[in-house]
């Protein structure tokens, strides 16, 4: 079981995600957050776990894929919605470094700017 | 228990759902139970991608789990390529495969959740991860075995 | 997919859950997957109770899983004590263990819940319960083969 | 993962059962069940199975069981909150005919007379 809805909010992109995140699951989430960000008007990604129920290091490629094509366009990545497993890996992985983590959806659209 | 698969994308879920209803017989925690899933997950992940990345001829992949006293050892083990240098393979964010968006952090999750991780590899001839969990049950939680 | 494992209570669960998340990959509702894990339960409860009836001799248990197109086959096999009168065991409300306040429904609901139920028995030397159901994916639920 | 809760109303015990009812879990309900009907002032029992997300025949045994403890003692058992599986199993069993369905558990009380 895995789906993900998205939403657009000014320049914002949000992903809500849901189920289990694995190196099967993955792929469908990378191409539609891959062509959303290729879209001029994306330009910051929200990336809400609050219903993800697994994920393994299929996510990190996922995300740090993700992180880096916003970068490249001056855009940013606030997650929000960590379980504790979820937050070691993304702890373990350097994630935590790179990204902001919000509390919750919005707050995280809050630190973009997005009412 | 011995959980025999294809190596095909799709069955990760299977190994890691049958590792835990197994490993439930110790009462974990859900957090425990969710740090088990997702080794179990990495290594079979890797015998999928790594082990047969030759997707028309895979193999199977065979997962043994046993408990001893409070003790979970899991094993995984493909019979594919196996792997050449262990030594690097282990190293946090080493991975063959950047093109799959893999984040070479696999071998890393699976010694942070387990208590122990042994790899046995030889190129050609495959590979075992045997990985090891000692789990605390809850005081009291834990039900007196029936039958 | 094969899994074996020991014969005892408790284990129920593993069969059910490990069958589930493989056949998951023919996208079944909530409904038929509920129905293929009452029907899996039903015969891996039967291998353990009355397949090994002598709780400290007990043996293995072997679940077999395939699929064919949209068609699931289970196969659940024990070497245990076997079936004298098929017949008569397929019966509802038939049951050798009122004392254990069975209900002797498990071979109707099996039936009942799958489209072909198959017994293979002999006394001394144990039990394969062959099912078959048929999935329809929902239109258009059904992704394309990853892999 | 398996559990129940009971709670006595006057001469009903309602009896709130959640999870995966099995061989390996139902000895647990039945003696709990058993022992709450040998008491004098429990008469009758509402069984709620809202919350249960797997059952087979195993269940069908503990609730018959039950009914014939009850009905020695001139007392009702009242079901609710079936799911479409578990409607099945009670169907085939022959279970439906002789127990009340009722749609909630306050339906189920008021079927006993309690409000
Ligand atoms: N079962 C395996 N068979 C062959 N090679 C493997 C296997 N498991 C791991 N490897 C090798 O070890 C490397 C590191 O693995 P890992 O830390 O899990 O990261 P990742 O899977 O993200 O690449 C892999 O990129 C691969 O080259
Ligand atoms: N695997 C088995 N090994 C030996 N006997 C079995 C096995 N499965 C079923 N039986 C016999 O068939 C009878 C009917 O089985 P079933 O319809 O599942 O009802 P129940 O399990 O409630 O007794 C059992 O009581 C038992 O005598």
């Amino acid at each position: 079981m895995f789906s993900f809805e998205t939403e657009i909010r000014g320049r914002v992109l949000i992903a809500r995600v849901a189920g289990e995140l694995d190196h099967h699951t993955a792929p469908s989430l990378r191409e539609t957050l891959e062509r959303a960000i290729e879209e001029a008007d994306v330009v910051h990604v929200v990336l809400n776990l609050s219903s993800l129920s697994f994920m393994d290091s299929s996510g990190i490629g996922v995300i740090l894929g993700r992180y880096k094509q916003l970068s490249a366009k001056g855009g940013r990545m606030v997650v929000c919605g960590l379980g504790p497993t979820v937050q070691r890996i993304f702890e373990l992985s350097g994630l935590l470094k790179i990204l902001t983590v919000a509390p919750s959806e919005e707050a995280a659209l809050g630190a973009l700017g997005v009412a | 228990m011995t959980l025999t698969f294809r190596a095909k994308s799709g069955n990760e879920a299977l190994a890691r759902v049958a590792v835990a209803a197994f490993a439930a017989q110790l009462d974990p925690t859900v957090e425990v139970l969710d740090e088990i899933k997702t080794a179990v997950s990495e290594a079979v992940t890797n015998a999928i991608i790594h082990g047969y990345p030759n997707e028309t001829a895979s193999g199977e992949i065979v997962v043994r789990a046993a408990i001893d006293g409070e003790t979970l050892t899991v094993e995984v083990e493909d019979h594919g390529v196996g792997i050449g240098d262990i030594a690097t393979a282990r190293e946090p964010l080493f991975t063959t495969r950047p093109d799959l968006e893999r984040s070479g952090m696999g071998f890393t999750i699976m010694e942070n959740f387990m208590d122990e991780v042994r790899i046995e590899s030889a190129p050609g001839r495959g590979t075992k991860i045997t990985m090891i969990r000692r789990i605390d049950s809850p005081a009291g939680a834990r039900e007196t075995p029936v039958n």
